[in-house]
Formats: C-alpha cells, structure tokens, sequence
C-alpha cells in the first residue's frame, strides 16, 4: 500500500494531496494548502506537513512525491516533476470521468486541453500572447470597478446591454474599460462584457483542441469570477467545475506518480525524468 | 463646427454603380463559368493583360476592405485564426481567407473560383503566400509574376526582359485555360485606354496642389479607387475619370475646398483604418484637415511624376509600370522620396504616418522614415498605429488623443509665428 | 486679480490647480483625487477641494480648462485641450528652460520637445501596447508586495540588477516571480525593472532631439529611483518639480489665464471651438 | 543546465567569442589580410561563392541575440517587427557594423527589406545591397535572370575589392563551398542516425561558426568534430525523436535549444542556420559558373518560408523530412512577428495533422532571459507522447 503526495507550486498558492494505493484503488487521504510565497521548497513542505497531519500520517511514510506548477523543480525532496497541464488534464479526469477538454484559466495564461480517455494530454494551446484573455485581467477589471471579486459573476448575470472588450492587450483593454465607465455604461454592463470576451477568447482556444460538448473548468480566478455561465451561454457547452478545483493538479500528479512507481519501467528513463535525480 | 464634408458629387453615385456591376460580371461568372475571371493583386496589378481575353479581374484586397469599412471583418480574421493563422499575420489575408471559409462576400451575391491566381508579386511578401493558400483552398491554377524589386532607381534591361517574358508566360498559361486565343489588338487598345485614364487621374491628383484642395486626397481619393484598378483599361474608366476631372476642375475653379476654411495641408503615409474609417475621417474633420497627397493612393499605379501606359510597346509598359510605377515595387527611400515631393510640390504643413500592423511592406521601417522628415527635414510629422482590417488594433481615445495634441501645436506653432511677426 | 483653474482627469488620478494672476502668475490651490468609475464626480471633487483649499468659491474662477483622458467628461470646465499640450505648458512655467518632458502615466508614456514659449514642437508616445508605461511599476510593486512609494528606494539598492525579458505590464509577473525562484533579491529584480523602463523611455524620447532642460512630470518623477535609472541612462540632470503631478493641470491652468488675458490673440482656441461644439 | 559534454565545451568557447558583438574572428582576418573587405549578409542565403571568389571574407549576419539591449532601432522599427531586424540596426546604430565593408540583403520578407533600405540611409559609407532571388523559379526567364543579378552583384564586388573576379576563382569557390555543405549534410545523416552522439546544442554552434569563420578553416572544423562525433559511444536515451522547423532566420538562444532537449528530444533535422547547408546536392563546377549557382538555386535549394516553387509546395518537403528521419513529432519555433513562418505554420500544420503526425507550436525571441512558459510547454508535449 504505497503512500504518495502530489505537490502543485501555483504561483500564489501551494497544494499537496496525500493519496494512499490500497489494491489498485488510490485515495485521497490528505490534503494541504498554504500561501507560495518566495521560497518554493518550504511552501511545498508546508502544504505536505498539513495534508500529512489531516492522514495523521508521517513524512517518512510518503514514499514517492512528484511536484507540478510553475514551482516544481524548486521542490528538492522530489522524485519527478510533471507539468501543470499534464497533471490538470490527469486529475481532471480522474474526479470528472467523461473529462475530455479541460479549460484552465489562470492568473496570466488560459490553456485549453484535449484529453484522451485515459487522461493524458492530445493536445494543448495556452495563450500568452496577451493577458487579455486571462484572470489577472478580470481581478485588475474588478478593483478598478470597485467590486469585490466574488460579486463579480452575480453582477454580471444582471447584466442588460453587454459592452463588448475588444482591445487585445489587457492595459489597452482597461483603457476600453474605463472609456465605457465614463460613458455612462453600467457595472453590470461592463462586467458581462469582460466575461463574454474572455469566454470568446477561450472559445478559439477550445476549437484548437477541437472541443467536444463539454468541458471542465479549473483555475481559481474563473470560478470566483463566475466565468461557468458566459463559458456556457457564449460557446454553448456544458461546464463542469470540480469539487475542490485548486487541488486537481496535485492530484493528478500524485497519480502519475503511482504510474511511475508501479507503472512499466520502460517509461522510467524517459527525457522528463531526467530531471528527478 | 463639425465639418463631415466628403466629395459627394454625381460620380460618388456612378462609382457605386460601376463597382456593382463589376460585382455582376463575378456573380455571373459564377453562375456561368464566363467570363474568364483572373485573381490579382491591387498592387501593380497588370488589368490591361486581361482585357486581351475578355477576362475579369477578382481583387481580393477591395472585398476585404469592403468589409472592414461594414464593421463584418473581425468574424472572418477570426475564422482564419481557428485554421492557425496568427494575430500577427496580415489582416487581409486572415479576412480574405475567412470569408472562403464562411462563404461570406461583400454584396452577398456569389463570387467565382477563379481561373487562375495571378500572383503579381510586387514587394510584398504576403502577396505569395496569400494566393499560395488561396489557390490550395481553392485548388485552383497559381501562377506568379515575379516582379524585380525596385534597388537601383531605374530599372535594368534584365528586369524588364524577366517580365516581359513572365507575361508572355502569363498568356500563354491563360490561353490554355480559357480555351480563347489572345487578342493582341484588344490588349493593345486596353493599354491606350489606361494611359488616358492615367492622364486624367494624374490631373485629379494635381487638383489637390491648389488651396483649397478640392478634395481630399487620402479619404476621397480611397472613392476613385476602385474604378481605376477595376475599370482603368476600359472606355468606361475613361469616361468615369473625365466626369471626375471635370466635377473637381469646377469645383477648385470655384474655390471650393473639402471644408468651409482649409486650415491644414497634409500628406498621408499608410492605408486608413477601414474599420474605423469614418471615426478617423472625423478626426481629421474637426480640425478642418484636408490630405493633399497620399501614398496609399499610389499602390495600384504612381502617375502623377508622369508614367503612362504606352499602346506603341505594350507588354514593355506594362512591366515598366509593374516594376517601377507603383508605390510598393519601389524602395523605402524612394517612398520618403515621394512623400518629399509631395510635402514641396503639394505645400503640405505636416505627415501623418499611420503604422498598420497587418502590413511591414507600409509599416516596418516608419519610424525611420520619421526620423528623416522630422530630424533631417524639420516637417512635422504624426506617427501613429492601428490596422487596416482587423478592428481589435484601434484605440479611439488614444488615436484621438495624439491627433489633438498634433493639430494643437501645429496650430501653436503658427500662432507664436505670428506673434513673433 | 485673474483666477483661472486647470483640471486633469486621468486614467488613475484627477488633479486640479487654481492660479492667478496678480501682477505674477502662481499656483493658488491644488488638489488630488483618485479618478475611480465615475470620472465626471471625480472631476467634480478634485475641482471643489482645490475652490476650499484657495478658499474661493467655484464662480470666483475666471475660466476652467480640462485636460487628460476624461477631458470632455468635465461638465464645468470652459473648454479642453490635450495633456500633451498641457504638459509642455506647464513644465516650462514650473521648470523654467525646459525644452524635453518626459511623462510616465497610466497608459501612455510621452516624451516632448518643448519651445521656448512653452509650446509644443515635436511629441512622442508609446507603441499600440502599454509596455513600459507607468503601470509597469505599479504591477511590478503589486506583484512584490510592496508599496508604490518603496519601490524605487528599494531599486536604487540593487547590487546586480536583472535583465527584463519583457516591459509588458502583465507578463512582468512571470518573469519577476521566476526571478525569485532563482533567488535574486527584490534590490536586484526592482532595480533591473526600473533600469528596463528607463531604457524603454529613453528608446521613446530618441525619436525627438532630446535637448536639455529635461523635465520629468507625471506621478512617477516622485519615484527616485525612476529618476535616478533615467539620468543614468540618458546621462543628463533631470529637473523635477514637487508640483511634478500637478504639471498637466497647471499647464491647462495657464492656458485658462490666458484666455481671460483679453489681449492674448490665439488661435489654437479654434480647433477646440470645433470640439466643444461636438462634445 | 545538464549534459554539454565537457570536452566539446571547445565548440561553444569558440562559437561564444565568434559571435561576440567586435566579431573577433573577422578583425583577425582583417588584420591577416590588409585591404581585403568583409561582406556581411543577411542571414538565410547568400552566393558567398561570389564573395569568397573576390577574396572578401562573407559572414552571415544573424541579429545580436541577447548581447545588445534595443536602445535605438525601436525608434526606426515599431512595434510587431521581429527582434532580429532591430537588433541588426542596432549593432549598426552602435558602431557594431564597423569591421564590415559591405551588406547584402535578399528578398527573405517585408521588414528584412526595407530594412535593408533604412541602411542604406543611416550608412550611405557602405555598400549596402538588395539581391533580388526570383520567386518564379518554373520560369524559363529565371535563369538567365538570376544570372544577370549575379552578375551585377559581381561588378559591384569588383568595385569595392579594384580587382576582377575571374570564372576559375569562382570555380574554386564552388568546390569549397560544395565540399563545405557536404560534410553539414554528413554530419546532419550521422544526427538523425545516432542523435545520441550529436547534440544539437553542440552541431547548432559548430554549423554556426560558420557564419563567421573563413569557410576554409570552417571546412577543417567539421572534418575533425565529423571524426569525433564518430568516435563518440554515448547511450541511447529514451527520447522523443523531433524535427525542428521555423527558426530559418532569427535564431532561437542555445538555451532553447539545450532546453528542448533536456525536456526529452533528440532533435533529429531542423532549420537552423539553414544558409549554410542550402543545396541538397553538389553545385556543377564546370561550365558558367554564374550559371551553376543560378540553376542551383532554382533546381535544387532546400525548402524553405523564405523561398517560393509553386512546383514543389515547402509542406510536401516538410512531412518528407518527418519521414525520411523517422521523427516522432514537429517542433515549430518561430520566432516572435516572423511572418513567413506564421503563414506556413498554416499548410504545415494541415498536412502534419492529414499524416497524423504530432506538433507543437512555440514562440521565441533571439533575446530571452527567462524561459519557464516555454519549458512546461515543450515539457507537457513531451510528457503528452511518453505517458500511456
């Protein structure tokens, strides 16, 4: 019954997963969440510490850890590190079965991922081009509005007129914004429109994976946000949102990571491992 | 006051006439497979040749800008994007591309696959890999005329010769394709009708030296446009260009400007934002700024320096004319060199230089040329950016912002002038 | 005595100046508000606290001339003209003998060639994106938690400032965090993004002839460090006024005295005739 | 970063100074041979055979990578230009440019152009040149064309060097030149046999030496690292097998390149550099010379965005060069605003997905610091092929 942890080094938060393999059958047995801050490594033995408690487990027990998230290789007590897209596209599937496109949008990068039904990656397009189409840019929009972030979806669904954003560079698109302010255009107005351009920017990521009819959200800003509804009425889909949505990718890592340990050699000395030791 | 003054005279009708019965000729060639229709490019583009065959030319840059200006381009750039095509690819060609895909076309009616991709190679790069995709989608016949690019002032013996052949090429190709033979006396005649439409516009285009200039030289001349890249060659074109000469030779007899009072001269580098045409217009408007010259209405043919199509040795004229007489196929200096003129002869008060993503042949380098009119020249000269197609590059305010501040110390400088006098 | 009032309303601020004009022309009242969603209150408020401040009430003032973005939202104002204009304006009456501004606001960065009656001769702003803008700054303090006011302190104790990939004000973010992954300190990574927005603005400023008197304006010349990063780069003294961020207002301030000096015959009042008749 | 074997460091110390902005390598040649000049092209392809037949040293020019800050030439190329072609003004702006007697340009795409004439302003000292190379290569005129280009190029050369450029010089030229690119092609086939044995990180440099080494002690170059490739023994690694397309022009940091494959890839083809090995086969040394180099280009130049044969589509070339390597999977990095690379990226992109084979698309710019959005890109797509 091998003990593994899945750690995710976000940029602003760090998350671990404690997962226990008993015939077969992983369970979550733990899980932690603490703030990133500067250094990677503490962060992520944090996070563990606290899932490990939440086991009333030990650290010696764990005997596999695989890091994720912009942080991973800052994680020194690692075995492996796999990217965030690989670990969203496996968690993803495993708390959500008929996953077969996962859209995250993160703080400055919205990707789009096409996943087969084992759960790894067919094909993935992020856009970092412009921050325009990602979260950061709807965090900025809701403190210029003075609104708190989490009334940001309420609001928008009040919406009467949306005011389409079309500018593509996120400072630009404030600029729109507080054009449309001072001409006299609503919140509500405002905030649907912001919501509908992301939706719009997304959805020509989403036919890049050629997108199915449904498809999974993850990323923190998108839900407090309440993006679900635009996603669905703009591009006509049915959006699933995880139970505890922060911790997909730390779990789709400690997954990956029982692959490795008790998954075919033949992948052990592959290009991405060679990072482990 | 808010002049929104543009030149509405009879021939603004007879033009939009002209243009939907060009549309007509396509439509039918649709239907029909007749006539003959050739897919070319604006720039240096060689319509004489088709006259020889009774063929039609389908410019793909006039549906993409007709759309832009109805505000529908931004679904077909997007289309394109889904296919990959990047944000930073030309906007025409994302446009042109799209609208195939969706089906789209700017008078609704139906457009013909054509019977060849002429590809008039003159500078610009995209134009190959525009109609190189064009003719994939379309599975099409592609042919291209490889023009030499402008290097040297004038053109070598070998330039010439290159061309020459390559249209003989052209011909023959066309031959085998329409199943018509080639009628040298019609192509002859339609190179005669050119130089004569070419006279007129040059006439048109001197027009704008007088002050008040009697039209605007940028935004109305876009209006003429059409009918001489489409029509130039054909007694209608000669027509619809006498009629024009004659409304603007009364109009400039009479004193009559584009705006009640002329305030600023100015010569424009650049193609306009279509898809915020009349805003930009307006722009200008407010500050009573009229364009006396532009380059942009020089990418099909430069006449007014006095190059003429010439029927005593058309296929060398033609390729003179690919080579040598349009504003793409020369070379920036040349360009900085035209403009110059332009701001002397045309007695310009400033350059405004609008930089358009879509297009580096127009835009890569504009800050240099800058630098030369306001460092090396002392003209004062505005620079600013957008695009010609795809609506997501216009900043309103901002554009706004530094056509004021530009007009304001244009104006300003004027007054302490006076002052100090 | 003349009174005449400026006001500039811009992306992030609004500022409004009362002069006037007894025999000397000076700054009677000046005032900050933060401009918020509602621009033509925030114009409103900045205008009011200036009239307490100078201890006037509003129809003391002779003539009101609004600049900045949210120009032609300024409901009381008289008439409107660019901040570039105003900038120039009122650099030159604040730091005598300027003949270059350089701005760093919100949205646009500028550079001005100046006159000798204050006047503008050549100007230049920003590319389409806002890389390099003030805002740059801004994100790059969010993004190390620190205070707008601590960053440019804190850069000038940099040891081995980074090199920035980008000057955009949003990915700055991943590049200032990976930096931390590798461990540079804040010093190192706030003082090669002020280095990098020098260099960007000094990129800006070469497309004029950059002539002494160099006068920075805007909020961002209260930034040291900023200051200091720019005289490096452009290797020349930069003048800065502690009315730095009234600049713009004081410019349209100076521009409203005019206007009620009968014997001031200009021109440059037609062109914006025409824009108060559209707006 | 991990894996540059420490003997070969040898390559990269020498590629490093080579490339080094006062261009070392060229002012030794200089000072080797008095009153010679130094032609500099832009990078993709240029008849050195012309230059090297003068006597001239030609060096390919490939921007400043990430050695020179843009200080000046964002003033003169706006915003949506690609690096390369600021950084290129940029080494001129700063005095950079100073051990070059002449610039030649040819038609690569719109801002390389009329780069090429903002230049020729800012530097009216130099001989700065446009070669004009036909886009129409199916026409019987081209030919003879291309020959008269040459030709020209080959009068002004003799005017800037006072001597003349007889057909033998030329045709030693050629045989240098040919003898040259085979042993790249040689060592590219001992790559895609046994990537193991050449890193791209280490054939990348070597191949670049050559834009600034006479091509004499370049050609002595490959011979001995061709030998000690060979000898090499290193052990196969589980990787994926690439082919790299799109940075033809700008080139990408080695630190990409090392990046990509830590990440996993042996990179097995690719179009690096590519001027350097331009020819699929030998240039004929008999007859006109002028010819041979004219017909050479016409009939038998590799595939590339820069070059347009509307008789062979460049995306055909591409699933070819997939095939005929065995590779797993495309890389396309483009650098950042190129546009011939973002238009092909379209065909290639159709015909790869119609062979069903894989490809990711990244973006890079000569001058990059931090890499980390690259790396969990090329990473996932990794990780996307190995994980069942």
């Amino acid at each position: 019954m091998p003990l593994l942890a899945g750690i995710d080094c976000g940029t602003s938060f760090t998350k671990a997963v404690v997962l226990l393999e008993e015939n077969g059958q992983p369970r979550v047995v733990g899980k932690g969440r603490t703030r990133s801050g500067v250094k990677v490594d503490d962060a992520a033995a944090a996070a563990l510490e606290q899932a490990l408690g939440e086991a009333g487990l030990n650290r010696r027990e764990v005997e596999y850890v695989a890091a994720t998230g912009f942080g991973r290789y800052g994680v020194t007590f690692r075995d492996i590190q796999v990217t965030e897209i690989t670990t969203a596209a496996r968690g993803a599937h495993s708390v959500i079965p008929q996953t077969s496109t996962v859209l995250d949008i993160g703080g400055q990068c919205t990707r789009a991922i096409g996943v087969t039904d084992a759960g790894r990656v067919r094909v993935f397009k992020s856009n970092d081009k412009c921050a325009a189409g990602s979260g950061i840019f709807i965090q900025r929009a809701a403190k210029y509005l003075e609104v708190p972030l989490e009334d940001v979806g309420e609001l928008s669904l009040r919406a009467t007129h949306p005011q389409p954003i079309s500018s593509v560079c996120a400072v630009l698109a404030e600029t729109e914004i507080i054009n449309h302010v001072s001409a006299g255009i609503t919140v509500q107005d405002i905030l649907r429109g912001i919501h509908e351009s992301l939706a719009d920017r997304a959805g020509a990521l989403l036919k890049r994976v050629e997108m199915k009819d449904q498809l999974t959200l993850i990323g923190g800003v998108a839900r407090q946000a309440g993006i679900a509804r635009a996603l669905e009425d703009r591009l006509k889909v049915r959006v699933n949102i995880p139970a505890d949505c922060d911790f997909v990718c730390a779990l789709g890592a400690a997954l990956l990571g029982i692959r490795r340990l008790v998954g075919k050699r033949s992948t052990m000395e592959t290009g991405a491992g060679e990072y482990a030791n | 006051m808010t002049d929104k003054k543009e030149y509405r005279g009879s021939i603004h009708q007879r033009q939009k006439d002209l243009m939907l019965s060009w549309y007509d000729q396509l439509e039918q060639a649709a239907n029909t497979g007749n006539p003959p229709t050739i897919a070319m490019l604006i720039s240096g583009n060689c319509v004489e040749l088709l006259e020889g065959f009774g063929a039609v030319p389908l410019y793909p840059e006039i549906n993409a800008l007709q759309l832009a200006i109805r505000h529908q381009s931004l679904d077909p750039i997007l289309a394109a994007e889904d296919l990959g095509y990047a944000a930073d690819n030309c906007a025409y060609v994302k446009a042109d591309i799209g609208c195939i895909l969706k089906g789209i076309t700017p008078t609704g009616g139906k457009l013909p696959t054509p019977t060849l991709i002429l590809c008039n190679f003159v500078g610009c790069n995209t134009y190959l890999k525009w109609f190189e995709h064009l003719a994939k989608l379309q599975k099409a016949h592609l042919y291209v005329i490889d023009v030499p690019f402008m290097r040297a002032d004038e053109p070598s013996r070998s330039d010439v010769e290159y061309v020459v052949k390559q249209l003989q090429e052209t011909v023959k190709k066309l031959e085998q394709l329409t199943g018509r033979k080639f009628d040298y006396d019609k192509f002859r005649q339609a190179v005669e009708y050119s130089s004569r439409t070419e006279e007129l516009w040059s006439r048109i285009k001197h027009l704008a030296r007088r002050s008040p200039s009697p039209f605007d030289a940028y935004f109305d001349a876009i209006t003429l446009m059409g009918p001489l890249y489409v029509y130039r060659a054909k007694p209608e074109g000669v027509e619809f260009f006498e009629a024009a000469l004659a409304e603007l030779q009364t109009k400039a007899d009479g004193g009559k400007g584009v705006y009640e009072q002329e305030h600023f001269r100015l010569v424009m580098e650049g193609p306009p934002p279509y898809p915020y045409f009349r805003t930009f217009r307006d722009m200008f408007a407010k500050w009573q700024a009229c364009a006396v010259a532009s380059t942009y209405s020089t990418v099909g043919g430069l006449w007014e320096f006095g190059f003429r199509h010439d029927p005593a040795s058309p296929f060398e004229s033609v390729a003179m004319h690919m080579i040598a007489h349009n504003v793409t196929n020369r070379n920036f200096l040349q360009r900085y060199e035209q403009i110059r003129r332009y701001v002397e002869d045309w007695n310009a008060d400033g350059v405004i230089i609008h930089f358009v993503k879509s297009c580096r042949l127009f835009s890569a380098g504009q800050g240099d040329m800058r630098d030369y009119f306001t460092k090396q020249l002392g003209v004062p000269t505005l620079y600013i950016e957008s695009d010609l197609e795809d609506p997501r590059y216009f900043a309103e305010a901002q554009t706004k912002n530094r056509i004021d501040a530009f007009f304001e110390s244009l104006e300003h400088a004027k007054t302490t002038v006076l002052s100090r006098a | 005595m003349r009174i005449a009032a400026g006001v500039d309303v811009g992306s992030t601020q609004t500022k409004a100046v009362i002069m006037s004009d007894n025999g000397g022309v000076k700054i009677t009242a000046r005032a900050l508000v933060d401009t918020g969603a509602n621009v033509q209150r925030a114009a409103e408020r900045a205008f009011d606290t200036c009239c307490r401040e100078a201890g006037l009430h509003a129809s003391d003032v002779g003539f009101v001339v609004g600049t900045g973005y949210g120009r032609y939202k300024i409901a009381f104002g008289n008439t409107q003209m660019t901040e570039i204009t105003c900038h120039a304006k009122g650099a030159s009456f604040l730091c005598p003998g300027t003949r270059t501004v350089i701005d760093m606001g919100g949205q646009d960065s500028k550079a001005i060639s100046v006159g000798a009656n204050g006047e503008v001769l050549d100007f230049v702003m920003n590319d389409k994106c806002a890389a390099g803008t003030g805002r740059f700054l801004a994100n790059s303090a969010e993004v190390m938690g620190i205070s707008l006011d601590e960053i440019g302190p804190l850069s000038l104790k940099a040891q081995h400032p980074v090199k920035m990939a980008t000057v955009c004000t949003v990915f700055v973010e991943s590049d200032i965090l990976s930096y931390l992954a590798q461990g540079k300190t804040g010093e190192d990574i706030l003082g090669g993004v002020h280095i990098a927005i020098a260099k960007r603005t000094l990129s800006l400023a070469r497309r004029l002839n950059i002539e002494p008197e160099i006068a920075m304006t805007g909020g961002v010349a209260r930034n040291l460090g900023m200051v200091r990063a720019l005289e490096d780069v452009i290797g020349r003294k930069i003048l800065v006024s502690p009315d730095a961020q009234f600049i713009g207002a004081a410019g349209a301030a100076l521009f409203a005295l005019e206007k009620l000096d009968q014997s001031f015959e200009s021109s440059i009042w037609r062109g914006d005739h025409a824009a108060s008749g559209r707006h | 970063m991990p894996c540059i074997l420490s003997h070969m460091s040898f390559f990269e110390r020498t590629f490093d100074t080579c490339s080094a902005l006062h261009f070392p390598s060229v002012r030794e040649w200089k000072q080797a041979h008095p009153g010679a000049r130094v032609i500099a092209y832009f990078p993709v392809y240029a008849p050195v055979e012309l230059i090297h037949a003068a006597g001239m040293l030609p060096v390919g020019l490939s921007g400043a990578g990430d050695r020179l800050d843009i200080q000046h030439a964002d003033a003169r190329f706006g915003s949506f230009i690609c690096s390369i072609v600021k950084t290129t003004l940029e080494m001129g702006l700063t005095g950079h440019l100073e051990p070059f007697d002449g610039l030649l340009f040819s038609t690569i795409c719109d801002s390389a152009r009329n780069l090429c004439f903002v230049m020729r302003r800012n530097f009216s000292a130099m001989y700065v040149d446009f070669l004009h190379l036909p886009h129409n290569p199916g026409s019987p005129a081209a030919a003879q064309f291309l020959v008269e280009e040459y030709r020209r190029i080959v009068s002004e050369l003799e005017r800037l060097g006072g001597g003349k450029i007889h057909e033998d010089a030329l045709r030693h030229s050629i045989v240098i030149y040919n003898r040259n690119r085979a042993l790249i092609r040689e060592l590219y086939q001992l790559r895609a046999r046994t990537p193991q044995q050449v890193p791209t990180s280490e054939l990348y440099q070597l191949i670049r030496l050559g834009n600034f080494l006479p091509v004499e002690e370049h050609t002595a170059r490959l011979e001995t690292a061709l030998a000690e490739f060979q000898s090499r023994s290193t052990k196969p690694r589980d990787s994926i097998r690439i082919v790299v397309e799109g940075s033809f022009c700008e080139q990408p940091p080695l630190t990409l390149i090392r990046l990509v494959e830590d990440a996993g890839c042996y990179i097995v083809d690719d179009d690096f550099v590519i001027g350097q090995c331009w020819f699929e086969g030998e240039v004929p040394t008999g007859g006109d010379p002028l010819l041979a180099l004219a017909k050479s280009y016409l009939d038998q130049s590799v595939y590339s965005s820069v070059r347009h044969d509307f008789r062979k589509p460049r995306w055909d070339g591409l699933v070819e060069k997939v095939r005929r390597n065995r590779a797993d999977a495309v890389l396309f990095l483009i650098a950042k605003f190129c546009e011939p690379a973002y238009f092909d990226y379209v065909p290639y992109r159709q015909e790869l997905e119609r062979a069903g084979i894989p490809h990711l698309q990244l973006e890079f710019e000569e001058k990059s610091f931090t890499f980390d959005r690259l790396r969990t890109e090329i990473e996932t797509f990794v990780e996307s092929l190995v994980f069942d």
